[in-house]
Order: C-alpha cells, then sequence, then structure tokens
C-alpha cells in the first residue's frame, strides 16, 4: 500500500463529496449531509484557486495508478463547475428538504459531482475514463430521482445512449493507449494522429464526446432528460456535466497535428446542431426542454469554435471556449433554477426572477454589457473563416428567438397562489449564480480571449454584438404573440421514429426464435433402439449352443491359420 | 515355502471340512479366510523380496514331476483372489448362515466357495499346463454348480448352458495339452519355453487351447452363457465369477501365449484376439444399456470389461521409446483384470443389497437408494468409476496404460475403441446411479440394510481405487518374473 | 516444509469431504463445524503460500504414481491465482450453502461432494503435470455430478445427463489428447515444458485442436456449452461455485495451461492455431450474450452469460501478449467475484422471495435492498463499468488485441459490452424502478434473513468492487496477474 | 518320439481321432442334452486314447508311463463332469418338462429326426 505522492488537495478535492455521501448512506447522519451538500465542491474550489498549476499528484494503488494534474483551460472548468455545484447544492438544500428519498438524492449527487471533477483533474486515461463513466452513469440516478414516468423513459433513453457513448470513448482510448503504449492523456494525444486506426479512434472519440455535449444527432436524450431531472440536478446537468464532455475534446483531439478533416466536420455538426436546437426549441412549451435544446445549440456553438481550432492557432480558440463554456454554465445554471423559484413564487414575488431571467437571457445573446457579450467577442474574434462567423453571428438571432420564447413560456409557469414566495436560500444561490454568469467574464477575458479588454469595449464589438439581439427581439415580439399553435414536436425529436422502428425489430426477432425452438430435436433414445434390437436377436443367436459350438470349432480353424501364417 | 503350499492346502481342507460341520460352517469360513489371506501375503513378500521362486511337489522334479511356480503375476492374482474372496466370505455370512435350520443352500454353498478358491489358488500356482487342467476343471464344477444354488429353472438351464460351453472349452484344451506332450514330451512351462518351436502340432495345440480358454473366459463371440448365469447366481456368487473365476482362465491364456508359446504367437493371433475383444467391449456395452435388470447390467459389464483384457495382446510390446516405465499393454491389461476384479465383486454385493432391500431386481426400484444405503451407493460409485476407467481408479491406469502402449504402436483404432468403450460403461453404469440419486418414489419401503454388510462392498471398491492411487507397489511386484516376451510382445 | 503444503492444501478439503460423507445425517452442527474449519484452514495456507511464492519460495510434492509417471503438485504463481479464488469463495460458498439448505435433505451427500469438488479444483490449479491435470480434472466432473442432481427431481436429472453426456465426452477426447502426446514425448510436466518442435505440424496442430475440444467443454466454448444452461437446474449454492467458478474456471484455467505451458506461446503462434482459437472464443462471447438476452429465466440468463465470459479468458490466452494474458487471467478472478455475486443473489430471490423469473424482479429493489444492490454492483461489474472489477479485463484485453494486431477484437469487446448492458440493465432497472407490488418496509427485514444468506454477495460484490477500485495494488488479482506473467512467461 | 510310430500306436490315435469327430458332432448338433453328455464322454476317451497312444516310444522300449498316469487323472475329471451334468439336467426337466434349453427345438422335430422319438 504505497503512500500517494504529490500535492494531496486534488485528491481531498475528490474525496470530500464521496465522504459526504457516505454521510447520506447512513440514517443517523442522513439530515446534516443534505445540510452539507453545497460545501462538497468546496476543496475543489480552493484548488481552482490556490492549487499550483503542472504539478502531478500519483496514487499508483488506485485503478491502474491514478495521476491528478491541472493545466491551464482545467482550472478555470474546475473552477466554474465547482462554483456552479456549489450554487445548485445550496439551491438542493431548500429544494428537497421536505422531499422523500434524501439519500438517494444526496449520495448520488456527490458522485456525480466527483466524476464531474475527476473528469477535470485526471492525467491519465483510466482516471479520466472512470470519472467520465461515474458521471455519466450517476447522472442518470438523478435524471430519474422523481420516479415518474416521463422521468423513466428519459432514462431509459439516457442510458442506452450514455452506454454507447462509453463503448465509444473506450474504443477510442484503447487504440490511443496501445498507440502510446502509456496511460498518460498527453502521450495519447500526440500518438492519436499516427497510430493505426487513429482516424477511428478519433471519430469515436468525438461520438462519445459528442453525445454528451447535446451534439447534433445524438442529443436526443438531453431534451429529455434535463427538464425531467429535480431542478438542481438540471441546472448542474446542463451547466456542469454537460462541459464534461468539451473538455473530453480540448483534451484529447490532437490540434496540434492540424486535423483538417474532423476539424471541419465539428464546426458543420456544431453548427448545424445550433440552429435545430433553436428550430425544434421555439416549439416546446415547458421552459425547461426551451432551456435544454438552448443548451444544445450554444453547446454547438462551443463545439464549432474547438473544431475551428483544429486549422488556426488551437490555444486561443480552446481558451475562448473556455471562457464560453464557463459562461454558458453559470448562465443556464441560474436559468434552470430561476424556472424553480419562478414556479414557486406567486405573481408578484415572480416579477424580479422573470427581469432576472430575461437579463440572463440576453447575457446568453450576447447584449453588450454582459458577460455573455465578452464571451461570444472571445469566440468570434478567433474564428478565422468568414463564413462561419456570420453564421456564428445570426445565430445570436435565433438565440435571442429561441431565449424569449423561454421567458415567454416561463411567465406562464407563475404558481396559483397570490402571495407564494420561493424560500430565501433558493433566491440566493439563484443571484449568485446570475451575478457570477454576469460578472466572471470580465475578470477572465484578457487572459482567456487573449485580447485587451478594451477590445470589447470598442464601438464595433458593441455594435456588433447589438445588432442580432434587436434584430431577435424585434422578431419575437412580432411572432411570438401570434402565433401561440406552433406545431409542437415531442420532446426528444427523433426518439419516437427510432423506439418504434426498434420495436418493430424487436417483435420479428421474438417471432423468427419461436418459430426455430419448435423444430424437433432428435432424441438419442429413439435412435438407438435398431441398434439394441440388433443386438439382442444377435445376442439370442449366440446363447444357441448348437450355434455357438460351431463358433467355436470355427474359432479353432480361425486361430490355426492365422498361426500358421508365420 | 509353507505360504505357498498353505494358499492350497487351507481353501481345500476347509472345503472338505465345512461338508460335515454343516450350519457352523459359516464360523470355519471366518476362521479359514483371514489365514488364507495371511498365506497369500506372506507369498506376496516372499518373492517380493527373494524374486521368482519354484516349488517342485513331492520332491520330483519336473518333466517328471508337478512344479509349483510363483511369480510377481501369480502372486498378485493370488493376493488380490485371497482379498475378494475374503470380502465375499464376510459378505455371505450374513446370507448364507442359518443358526436354525438347515437350508439345501446354505449347506451347499461354502464348500463351493472354498473348493472354489482352493482351485483359483492351484491355478494362478501351478507351473504345468496338466496341473492348470485339473484346477480349472475344479474351478468350472464350482461355479456351476454356484450358478445353480438356488435350484430356479432359469439359473439350471443358464448353469447347464454354461456346462456345455465349459466342456467344450475343458476337452479343447486337454486335446492341446496332449498335443503339446505328443511333440515335446514334456509339459512344465519353464521347460516348454526352451524347447517350443513354431511348427504344425503345436500351432495346432496353442490353437486349441486359445479357442478353449476363450469360451472359459466368455470372450465375444462365446460370451452368452455369462450373463443368465452371473445375474442368476446369487450375489456373493456372482462376484465370485465375475470377478475371479474367468479370470483364471484369462490368466492361463496370459501363460501360454507370454511364458510357453511366445515363439508361435504372431500378429494376425494377436489381430483375431484383438478383434475378439473390440466386439466384445462394443457388443457388451450397447446390451448392457438396453438392460432393465441391475445384475444384468452388472453381468454384460463384466463381458464389456474382459474385451480390455484380450486389446492386451496386439497392442503388448509396442512399447515404443519414448514409454520409460516397463512394458505398457501386459502391465494395463494385468492391472486392468485386478481392478475389474475388486470392482466388479464390490458392484455385484451392492448389486444384492440393493435387491435384497427394495424386493427385487429392476432398476426403477431403485430410486432415492442414496438416501437410505448411502453407504453402498457410494460403493458403486466407485466401483463404476473404476469400470469406466475414470481416475483415479485402477480401471484408469489399466486404461492410460494400454492407451499409451496404442498410440506407441501406431493403432489408433484399438485407442478409439477403448476410449468408446469408457463412454458406453459411463452410460450403463450412470443409469443405475442416476435412479439411485432421484427422489425415492411414494409408497417405496426400502428395508434398511446393516451398515457392516456395506461396508464390506464399500471396502473392494476402495480397493479398486487405491490401485489406482498407490499403483507404484503393484507394478514392482508384477515385474518379478515377467516374461521378457510382455515387453517385446508376440511379434 | 515446502513438500508438505501443497498437500495440506490439498487435505483441507478433501478431509472435509470424506469426513463429511460418514457423518450421520442429523449431525448437522458438526458437519457445518468441519466444512468451515476446512475452509478457514485452506484460505490461512492459501495466505502463506501467496507470501512464499511472492519471495520465489516454490512448493512441490512429487508422488510416484505408476514407474515413470509422476503426480505433481506444484504451487507457482498461476495456481495460486485460481486456488486463491476457490478457497475464497469455497469459504463463502459454505456459508451460503449452510444458510441456503436449513432444514434441507441429504446434506451430508451434498457437503461431502462440495468439499470434494473444491478439492478436485486445487488439485487442478496445483497439477505440475498433464497426467495430475486430468486425474484432477475427472474428479471434477465426477464430483459435481451429484451437485447437479441433487434435488432428484426429473428435471435434475435430466441437467445431470446432459452435463455427463458433455463432460465425459469431453474427456474422453482430453484422454486421447493427452496420450497421444505423451506417447510420442514421453510423461509432459508445465515447469519443464519439453520441446516438440521435433514432431511434424500438422499432428501437433490436431493435438492440439483435441486439447481445446477435449477441455472446451468445461470452458464452455461455443457448440460444446449445452450442458450449461440446463445444469442451471442445481441449487443455487451448486451453480453459484460450480458453474461460476470451479467448473468454468477449471476449463479456462485448462486451456491457458494447455498453451502456455504444454505447447508454448511461440509454438502455438507458430503452428497458427491461436488465432482460430481467438475467433472461436470471440465468436463464443457474442453468441452467448446473444442467447442471455433472449432468456426469461435470471439463472438461464445468467448461465449464457457465464458462456460469453469465460470465453473472455481464452480470447485472453488465445492472443498471448503480455497484456491480453494479463487480461485473460485477472478475469479469472473477476468473473468468479461478479458472477458468484449474481448467483448468489438469484438463489435469495428464489429461495427467499419465490422469484425465478426476470420479470418477478420488479420492485425487489425496495424489498430486499441489501440483495439488490449487490446485484446491481455485479451487473455493472459485468457491463464494464468502472470502477468494478469488469473493466479492468476489458481495458488490457484490449490493449493486448491491439498490440497483438487483431483490432477486430475490440469490436468484439465493445459489442460484447453493449449486450451485457442490454441483458443486466433491464434487471437492475426492474429491481429499483419498476414498481412492484407496494411491500411495506417491514415486510424487507423478514425477507433477508438470515445474515449468514445475505452477507456472502454482499461481500463478494464489495471484493469485486475493491478488485477495480484497488486494482493497482500488488496483492490485488491484477497485480498478482501481472506478477504471473512477468515471472514465468515473459520475463 | 523315434521314427514313425509302430502300427498299433497309429491305429489307436487314429481311432481316437475318429472319437473325437463323432463325438464333436454328437456335442454339438444334436439338442437333446443326455445325448449331449453321451458325446461328450465319447469325445474324452478319444481324446484318452490319443493321449495313450502318444506314450509309444520305440518299439524295444516299455510305453512311457507318464500319459497314462494323466490319463486316469482325466477320466476321474471327465466322470466328475458328467455327474454334475446328469444331476443338473434331470432336475432342469423335472423343472421344465423338457430334454434339451428353451432355445433349442427337441431333436425329434430337427430335420434328420432318428429313428425311435426323443426321450423324456
Amino acid at each position: 500500500m504505497t503512500f500517494p505522492l504529490g500535492p494531496l488537495l486534488p485528491l481531498i478535492a475528490l474525496i470530500a463529496p464521496l465522504a459526504i455521501g457516505l454521510l447520506a448512506a447512513i440514517p443517523a447522519t442522513r439530515a446534516r449531509s443534505l445540510a452539507l451538500l453545497p460545501l462538497a465542491p468546496l476543496p475543489a474550489l480552493a484548488l481552482a484557486f490556490f492549487g499550483t498549476q503542472d504539478e502531478t499528484t500519483l496514487a499508483p494503488d488506485l485503478l491502474l495508478g491514478v495521476t491528478l494534474t491541472l493545466d491551464g483551460n482545467a482550472r478555470y472548468f474546475l473552477g466554474f463547475v465547482a462554483l456552479l455545484w456549489m450554487g445548485a447544492g445550496l439551491y438542493a438544500t431548500a429544494y428537497m428538504r421536505d422531499k422523500p428519498k434524501i439519500a438517494p438524492f444526496v449520495g448520488f449527487w456527490c458522485m456525480t459531482l466527483c466524476g464531474n471533477l475527476g473528469v477535470f483533474l485526471a492525467a491519465d486515461i483510466i482516471t479520466f475514463y472512470v470519472s467520465f463513466a461515474v458521471v455519466s452513469l450517476c447522472a442518470y440516478l438523478l435524471v430519474v430521482h422523481d420516479g415518474t414516468q416521463r422521468a423513466l423513459h428519459a432514462g431509459i433513453v439516457y442510458i442506452v445512449l450514455a452506454v454507447l457513448g462509453e463503448t465509444c470513448l473506450l474504443l477510442g482510448f484503447l487504440i490511443g493507449a496501445a498507440a502510446a503504449d502509456s496511460l498518460l492523456i498527453v502521450d495519447v494525444r500526440i500518438a492519436l494522429t499516427d497510430a493505426p486506426g487513429g482516424e477511428a479512434a478519433i471519430a469515436l472519440l468525438i461520438v462519445g464526446f459528442g453525445l454528451k455535449a447535446g451534439m447534433f444527432p445524438f442529443h436526443v436524450w438531453l431534451p429529455l432528460a434535463h427538464p425531467a431531472a429535480p431542478v438542481p440536478a438540471s441546472a448542474v446537468l446542463s451547466g456542469a456535466i454537460v462541459k464534461a464532455g468539451i473538455f473530453g475534446l480540448m483534451q484529447f483531439l490532437p490540434m496540434e497535428s492540424g486535423l483538417s478533416l474532423w476539424g471541419a466536420l465539428l464546426v458543420i455538426t456544431g453548427l448545424v446542431s445550433a440552429y435545430y436546437g433553436v428550430a425544434v426549441g421555439l416549439t416546446q412549451r415547458n421552459p425547461k426542454s426551451v432551456l435544454a435544446y438552448s443548451t444544445i445549440s450554444q453547446m454547438g456553438l462551443v463545439l464549432a469554435l474547438i473544431g475551428a481550432a483544429a486549422g488556426a492557432t488551437p490555444a486561443d480558440n480552446l481558451a475562448a471556449a473556455t471562457l464560453l463554456s464557463l459562461h454558458h454554465g453559470f448562465a443556464k445554471g441560474a436559468l434552470f433554477l430561476s424556472v424553480g423559484i419562478v414556479a414557486a413564487s406567486g405573481r408578484r414575488a415572480a416579477v424580479p426572477a422573470l427581469a432576472a431571467a430575461a437579463l440572463l437571457a440576453l447575457s446568453v445573446a450576447g447584449f453588450p454589457g454582459t458577460g455573455g457579450a465578452l464571451a461570444k467577442a472571445a469566440m468570434k474574434a478567433h474564428i478565422a473563416d468568414p463564413i462561419v462567423y456570420w453564421l456564428v453571428t445570426l445565430s445570436a438571432i435565433g438565440t435571442t428567438l429561441l431565449l424569449a420564447r423561454f421567458v415567454m413560456t416561463l411567465a406562464a409557469q407563475v404558481s396559483a397562489q397570490e402571495r407564494a414566495r420561493p424560500s430565501p436560500i433558493m433566491t440566493a444561490s439563484f443571484v449568485a449564480l446570475a451575478v457570477a454568469a454576469l460578472v466572471s467574464p470580465w475578470f477572465f477575458f484578457t487572459d482567456l480571449a487573449g485580447l485587451p479588454l478594451a477590445y470589447s469595449l470598442s464601438a464595433s464589438s458593441i455594435l456588433n454584438g447589438l445588432w442580432p439581439v434587436l434584430v431577435g427581439g424585434a422578431i419575437a415580439a412580432a411572432f411570438l404573440r401570434i402565433s401561440p399553435s406552433v406545431p409542437s414536436i415531442p420532446e426528444g425529436d427523433l426518439v419516437t421514429p427510432v423506439t418504434k422502428w426498434l420495436r418493430r425489430l424487436d417483435g420479428a426477432a421474438r417471432r423468427g426464435r419461436s418459430r426455430l425452438e419448435d423444430l424437433p430435436r432428435p432424441d438419442p433414445g429413439v435412435l438407438a433402439a435398431p441398434l439394441w434390437r440388433a443386438a439382442s436377436v444377435a445376442e439370442r443367436a449366440f446363447a444357441r449352443w448348437s450355434f455357438a459350438g460351431l463358433l467355436m470349432a470355427a474359432g479353432a480353424l480361425g486361430v490355426l491359420i492365422a498361426l500358421s501364417l508365420q | 515355502m509353507i505360504a505357498v503350499t498353505a494358499c492350497l492346502v487351507l481353501p481345500l481342507a476347509a472345503a472338505l471340512a465345512a461338508i460335515p460341520l454343516g450350519r457352523r460352517a459359516p464360523r470355519l469360513a471366518l476362521v479359514a479366510a483371514p489365514l488364507i489371506l495371511l498365506a497369500a501375503l506372506a507369498v506376496a513378500t516372499e518373492i517380493w523380496r527373494t524374486g521368482p521362486a519354484q516349488l517342485p511337489v513331492g520332491g520330483w522334479l519336473p518333466p517328471l514331476g508337478i512344479a509349483l511356480v510363483v511369480d510377481g503375476l501369480s502372486a498378485a492374482f493370488l493376493l488380490t483372489g485371497a482379498i475378494v474372496t475374503g470380502a465375499v466370505v464376510l459378505f455371505a455370512t450374513s446370507i448364507f448362515s442359518t443358526p436354525d435350520r438347515e437350508t439345501r443352500a446354505g449347506f451347499a454353498f461354502w464348500p463351493l466357495l472354498l473348493a472354489m478358491w482352493g482351485a483359483l489358488n492351484a491355478v494362478f500356482l501351478s507351473g504345468d499346463l496338466f496341473n492348470l487342467y485339473v484346477a480349472l476343471e475344479l474351478l468350472t464344477l464350482t461355479a456351476v454348480a454356484l450358478v445353480a444354488l438356488d435350484g430356479r429353472r432359469e439359473t439350471v438351464a443358464a448353469a447347464i448352458r454354461y456346462m456345455l460351453f465349459a466342456l467344450f472349452g475343458s476337452l479343447a484344451y486337454l486335446l492341446g495339452v496332449t498335443l503339446i506332450y505328443a511333440r515335446y514330451g514334456a509339459l512344465d512351462i519353464a521347460l516348454l519355453r526352451i524347447l517350443a518351436e513354431p511348427d504344425a502340432p503345436t500351432f495346432v495345440a496353442a490353437a486349441l487351447m486359445t479357442i478353449g480358454l476363450a469360451a472359459k473366459t466368455a470372450l465375444f463371440p462365446f460370451h452368452a452363457w455369462l450373463p443368465p448365469a452371473h445375474a442368476g447366481a446369487p450375489a456373493p456368487a456372482s462376484a465370485m465369477l465375475s470377478a475371479l473365476v474367468t479370470k483364471a482362465s484369462f490368466y492361463i491364456v496370459v501363460r501360454i501365449w507370454f511364458d510357453v508359446l511366445p515363439v508361435a504367437g504372431n500378429e494376425a493371433l494377436a489381430m483375431i484376439l484383438g478383434a475378439m475383444g473390440v466386439g466384445a467391449i462394443l457388443f457388451g456395452s450397447v446390451l448392457a444399456i438396453g438392460q432393465e435388470r441391475l445384475k444384468l447390467v452388472v453381468a454384460y459389464s463384466t463381458v464389456a470389461q474382459l474385451g480390455y483384457l484380450f486389446l492386451m495382446f496386439p497392442l503388448a510390446g509396442s512399447g515404443g521409446e519414448a514409454q520409460p516405465w516397463a512394458a505398457g499393454a501386459w502391465n494395463g491389461g494385468v492391472v486392468h483384470a485386478l481392478s475389474h476384479a475388486f470392482a466388479k465383486a464390490a458392484m455385484f454385493l451392492c448389486a444384492g443389497l440393493f435387491a435384497e432391500a427394495i424386493g427385487h431386481d429392476r432398476m426403477d426400484g431403485l430410486k432415492g437408494v442414496a438416501r437410505t444405503m448411502p453407504l453402498t451407493v457410494f460403493a458403486f460409485g466407485l466401483a463404476a468409476i473404476s469400470l469406466m476407467g475414470l481416475p483415479p481408479s485402477g480401471g484408469f491406469t489399466a486404461k492410460y496404460l494400454l492407451l499409451t502402449a496404442a498410440f506407441a504402436g501406431g493403432n489408433h483404432f484399438f485407442a478409439l475403441v477403448m476410449l468408446a468403450g469408457g463412454l458406453l460403461a459411463a452410460i450403463y453404469l450412470f443409469r443405475p446411479l442416476e435412479r439411485a440419486f432421484a427422489k425415492p418414489a411414494e409408497g417405496s419401503d426400502i428395508t434398511p440394510i446393516a451398515r457392516w454388510r456395506q461396508a464390506v462392498p464399500l471396502v473392494l471398491a476402495g480397493a479398486a481405487i487405491a490401485l489406482g492411487v498407490f499403483s507404484a507397489v503393484p507394478f514392482d511386484l508384477l515385474r518379478i518374473g515377467r516374461a521378457d516376451a510382455a515387453q517385446e510382445g508376440l511379434e | 516444509m515446502n513438500t508438505a503444503l501443497p498437500v495440506l492444501l490439498l487435505a483441507t478439503s478433501l478431509v472435509p469431504a470424506l469426513v463429511t460423507f460418514f457423518l450421520r445425517e442429523e449431525s448437522e452442527r458438526k458437519r457445518n463445524a468441519v466444512n468451515l474449519a476446512g475452509a478457514f484452514a485452506k484460505l490461512g495456507l492459501v495466505v502463506v503460500m501467496l507470501d512464499g511464492v511472492r519471495r520465489g519460495e516454490d512448493y512441490e510434492f512429487r508422488f510416484a504414481f505408476v514407474p515413470g509417471l509422476e503426480m505433481l503438485l506444484q504451487v507457482d504463481a498461476l495456481a495460486l491465482l485460481f486456488v486463491t479464488l476457490s478457497a475464497f469463495l469455497w469459504l463463502l460458498t459454505t456459508i451460503y450453502a449452510i444458510a441456503y439448505f436449513r432444514g434441507g435433505s441429504d446434506l451430508s451427500r451434498f457437503f461431502g461432494f462440495f468439499s470434494l469438488c473444491v478439492a478436485a479444483t486445487t488439485g487442478i490449479a496445483l497439477s505440475g503435470t498433464l497426467i495430475t491435470f486430468f486425474i484432477f480434472y475427472e474428479l471434477l466432473t465426477l464430483s459435481t455430478w451429484p451437485l447437479v442432481v441433487h434435488k432428484g427431481d426429473a428435471k435434475s436429472l435430466a441437467a445431470g445427463r446432459r452435463y455427463l453426456a458433455y463432460t465425459l465426452a469431453g474427456s474422453a477426447v482430453l484422454l486421447l489428447a493427452i496420450v497421444w502426446l505423451e506417447s510420442m514425448t514421453g510423461p509432459v510436466e508445465f515447469a519443464a515444458p519439453s520441446d516438440l518442435r521435433r514432431l511434424d505440424d500438422m499432428t501437433l496442430r490436431f493435438v492440439f485442436a483435441l486439447f481445446v475440444l477435449g477441455i472446451g467443454v468445461k470452458a464452455a466454448i461455443f457448440p460444446l456449452h449445452g450442458w450449461l444452461p440446463t445444469a442451471m437446474a442445481a441449487p443455487a449454492p451448486v451453480s453459484a461455485l460450480l458453474h461460476a467458478v470451479a467448473v468454468v474456471k477449471a476449463g479456462a484455467f485448462g486451456i491457458v495451461r494447455v498453451i502456455y505451458d504444454v505447447f508454448g506461446i511461440a509454438l502455438v503462434a507458430e503452428l497458427g492455431v491461436g488465432l482460430p482459437l481467438a475467433f472461436v472464443a470471440s465468436f463464443t462471447i457474442l453468441y452467448g450474450s446473444v442467447r442471455a438476452l433472449q432468456q426469461r429465466d435470471i439463472k438461464k440468463r445468467l448461465a449464457y452469460s457465464t458462456v460469453s465470459q469465460v470465453s473472455y479468458i481464452i480470447l485472453g490466452a488465445a492472443l498471448a501478449g503480455p497484456f491480453a494474458t494479463i487480461g485473460g487471467l485477472v478475469h479469472l478472478v473477476h468473473q468468479g467475484l461478479m458472477k458468484i455475486t449474481m448467483f448468489f443473489c438469484a438463489g435469495i430471490f428464489a429461495e427467499r422471495a419465490g422469484i425465478t423469473s426476470i420479470d418477478g424482479l420488479a420492485g425487489m429493489g425496495r424489498r430486499m435492498p441489501w440483495t439488490a444492490i449487490a446485484f446491481s454492483v455485479a451487473a455493472l461489474g459485468m457491463i464494464g463499468v468502472p470502477p468494478i472489477a469488469g473493466f479492468v479485463t476489458k481495458w488490457y484485453l484490449g490493449i493486448g488485441a491491439l498490440q497483438a494486431g487483431q483490432t477486430w477484437v475490440i469490436a468484439v469487446l465493445a459489442g460484447s459490452a453493449l449486450l451485457n448492458a442490454a441483458y443486466f440493465l433491464p434487471l437492475i432497472y426492474r429491481l429499483w424502478y419498476q414498481p412492484g407490488e407496494d411491500i411495506v418496509r417491514a415486510d424487507a427485514q423478514a425477507l433477508e434473513r438470515p445474515l449468514a444468506l445475505i452477507a456472502p454477495p454482499v461481500v463478494t460484490a464489495a471484493a469485486a468492487l475493491l478488485a477495480g477500485l484497488m486494482a493497482g495494488l500488488a496483492l490485488s488479482p491484477l497485480g498478482w496477474a501481472t506478477l504471473i506473467v512477468e515471472r514465468t512467461y515473459w520475463p | 518320439m523315434s521314427g514313425a510310430l509302430g502300427h498299433s500306436a497309429t491305429l489307436f490315435a487314429l481311432t481316437g481321432a475318429a472319437l473325437v469327430g463323432i463325438g464333436l458332432y454328437g456335442f454339438v448338433a444334436r439338442t437333446h442334452l443326455l445325448r449331449r453328455v453321451l458325446a461328450f464322454n465319447v469325445i474324452g476317451s478319444g481324446v484318452f486314447l490319443f493321449f495313450g497312444a502318444t506314450g509309444f516310444r520305440r518299439p524295444d522300449l516299455g510305453a512311457d508311463p507318464a500319459p497314462q498316469a494323466l490319463i486316469i487323472t482325466g477320466i476321474i475329471v471327465a466322470l466328475s463332469l458328467t455327474a454334475l451334468a446328469l444331476a443338473l439336467i434331470t432336475r432342469y426337466a423335472a423343472l421344465s418338462g423338457r430334454s434339451s434349453l428353451e432355445d433349442e427345438a427337441p431333436d425329434d422335430e430337427a430335420p434328420d429326426a432318428g429313428d425311435e422319438r426323443g426321450g423324456g
């Protein structure tokens, strides 16, 4: 049992949530574990701020030798994810107080958190893969926590796609690790370009991570799962867990060697996801599914940004993507919380929440002055290809439209009792995340976007950010009120036709097999009967002495002849 | 060499004394059996230390006098016979001892059994062909009488059929001995080994003797008398018949072909005996599979297992350079004979106990017997393992040696037949075992059997297994005074 | 002292077996005491030897079987891997069986054969020569048959019959292969493999095929796996220890021995027989999973899953790279831990709640939480969800396959992982999320009694989790498998 | 065994062989059990006669005594076997009322049925 080497903080960051999760298992400390929930990500947050960069901690006995490190982008991811989990955790303490099944919720909440943090800290593939598997499988348990029929159905779709994703990742990692003959992510990334089957590996990794990030056509589980989960869980699902997929792509895609083919493909699917998300999102009635489709769209943009990085200078693009993810995480987390708050507040109390939600929506759309504008600006600055540039800017219109639809559907969610007021803790966590979304990009813009702050304040970038939002708002104002009866596509759009087709396939297979089974199987007893009858007839003959006597005389003659053949 | 004479004299004397003792004969047998066992043990240790011995009877040296010869082979058979017969005696005291009233079977069984024991020892000890004839006839006499012991019509008919085969066999053997004497003027095995040459009278004599003994050993196609005879006889008797009586004539065939006339033997003869052996294995097994009565299954199993013994002739001598150990096939055949003796005796005793417990001999009655008679089923299982040639039993060691000899000699066909024989044996031996392990059918009342009576077959079956596990000692015993023909074979 | 330990290890299960056979049915406490003592003693010895072998000690016990043929009990690292697994799981299964059979019938017989079977498994692990391996291999068949037919009803008898048909035919083929090889090269010892290159390639390929065919029956390779699903008629402890650990693992272990120690990796590659075996193993993996998908009975589904999982070990052995071998060997332990947990839980569901079909599992998560948790952990492990042990195997097999240049293997691994998910996730889903009848929580305590029945699966599930989580440890299954590979096969 | 047999020894040997042949036919072909026991004794005496004939050495030398000793033993053995056979046959006839075994047709229906009716 060798003692882990190197700084201990990363290990503590991972073990702390597990410890709290364990508390939940023990009945005596169950209530207190719910209260401790927000503190679970604290050590990770500390690590993000004070942790020393590029130092590895090695725990050789765990798994196949766990190595943890903290590189540039990971630090920011770790930081904002930890904050997001704290906010959602705070919200959860209030949200879950009177609800049943607290222990499984807290337990699986902590395990998902531990997996999520592990993804950002892992330096070797095995730890990365284990954390990724833990986060995606435990998230299932959060999705189906409410146990409603809708949640269970969403869970099934989620788990099937999650398992498919995991398998793709496993294959990709296997090919990479075999080629690199080492487990470290850095070596694998380098080895992937010229590895035998390297192309296949990259494709598999893109599918595996893309699926987690809601990339078209593997996005179908997201609009089903996120809305079905309890509010804090969907906040975390959309805000932090989706980012694991993005981070995975950033870690494993071999940018240095300029993978032109995959980069282009990633850009295209990213943009398709962006626009597809908006198109289907507009037809949704449930605010949470609108938000889910907005996540698909936003993540589509991030994917495009990463794809574009393949050609140009990768480091800047990834940094910009980090900033974009950071802002999106906070904003989307807050928006999901806002749904919870609005639902719990009366008409009068809902007004400020709706206002804040609208503000956040504007920030996501990139309204100048908000965090979102900075993130959008950072993104646009690093897209060289003009067509992509314009597509991205136009997508801002779509986003505004979609989020306007969100605010509209949110307004309809106001609770009936006039004087219902959300609990102060809930509002506190919502406000914290909203502020973080609006403010934090200002702090990180310089080192993540690689541009001076002044750039974002310059007239051209303000104008650049403003006009799409205005156009979007105008269209929204014009259309949304007039045609509410837009044909509503069922959540998880592609799922329904695919499941029908699968069910038909299963029925056919079952019928085929049953026909196969009633083929008569030969019974050995029946086959042996003639043999047995012949033998007993011969036996009766041998028993008759007159025959046997002759046989013996003949036998003697035979032996005599045999002997004389000397 | 008092032990050698004791081996001969004691059983015969006890047989004679048993007649006047009548109802007290079982006690006499219980006294005589250990003594004879001790004598056999003494003989074995004697020749272990000093090597083969020759004891001229009455001081007359051959060719005129008769010599008793003891080497590894005979000592092994003596010891096996003593153990098996000792166990049978112990077992039979519970069946054939009727202190209150006199029964014909009870009266006749003990002299016949002890006389048979004497005859067996005489066969294993005599070094002279005519002496072998006399011993063989005494053996047949007692065997036929034991078959017809309970006087039912089927058993008397079976005894007569057995008698017909036996008479033909003894006449053929006698004619052969006469021709040998006419040709060489001597009947002593040691002398004949030197004098023998491959010429016409020797061939005729050898052919007659071989077929005569084959009939007495019930080798296929002359086997038809054995199943009704051994199944009809009472359990201890059929144990003796299957385990030892057939082995005596096989022992003489081995003596003739490996000790007396190795020069006369050739490839064709070996192939004929081999072919008959293969026929026995396959034919006996197929018939055993279809039987409904347990004793018939066991009897046909004897017919099949005897086939293995005769595979020894084609395979002997094909040692090949890779064999670090002694002649494969010869050893294999003899160990098979010995382990078959133990296993078959145990199996027949178990069959007897089952028949006694469930009242009839049909196998369906065996359902659930494992619960009430665990020891007997365990003994039957161990014996079955040895007959199937599955490790760790003596049967396996024998089969392993025969197989290796077959492969070394390149005749793969015999190897395949042996393996097939093992599988067929598994089929017909697991049928009764399966019923024993089944749930007892309702309303089947199984009369409990004393544990000590169940222990007797267990000891015998254990001996069959021990022969496989601790087989180093028997092998060294068999090597003493073994004919060199066993190494080179008959070619 | 070094020669006594292997025999002692064997005795720790042989002695309880023999003692239990002769114990009366009623003396339950004595019987449990003897068996548990044997299990603990074996575990203690194994720990001592684990430490010894790591320090390079070698334990060997030679026993002259037949002059020139030796029974050799040799404790090398590979043997210890298998013995540790069987010792650890035997202890748990004994505890489980005692609780499972409380008040059952024929228990002396059951526990006797149960310990005998573990003795056979230990013997297989420790065997140093082919003949020793075969002897214990057969002893395993013979001692498992009574366990399969323990219930005595028609279904288990039919299962027993089918089990015997497969395994005895397999053993005949194996004996043929062993004898054929040994007739060419003399007795084969694993530690000192003789150079087979001087024999011609075609015979070697044919002999290798016979070996795989013979041992493949127990390793449940496709077309030879038919007995495993029907053998599920046996009671739960039997199917837990035997068909998840002892019997199938003995088959896989045998194939590993044949490939690495009898033929040697270089020769296997040279003969080009490794690849076809890999194809067969891969086909079995997929076939087993697809058939498992179609089953509605829990134990049948687990049986087909075993058929598929055991072929991972064979695939690892067939690919014969260092990583692939480690993957194969470590799966020997991982699959054992995970599968026995699932069989334990299936047994508890059947015994305590009367559930045998998959649909019956609905809502059992709340009624029997501990059993359900253990079952879910094991099921997730089988799918290869980290950090439970299953994924370590898939990782190593994947890497090994790629290094051996067989990229198609990872597709098989992926396909099998998906199929595993397809037939295990619905079970977990039914356990936890499908609403069964809403049973009051108090009822859960009623079902999950006695502790001795529920504790074993929880312990083995925890062990599976730890084996995955702490895979880096030197004494973890992975650590030990790496030690085996580094020490013996790729120094 | 020097040179050709003297005139009488060959004659005895030939008659011995003839007796064996005749006895063999009776023993195998006939199904009546008593007839078979008789045939057995015929073969026996044939063998002993032949055995005695082999005792002949040179005309001037007396006959070799060893065969005669063996013949006496042989006769005793044949006698005891015949006694047992007769006992069994009579017992069998009493039990089953047949003169031949079940699976063999009695002599009188045999194709070349002898002139007088088969006994028993």
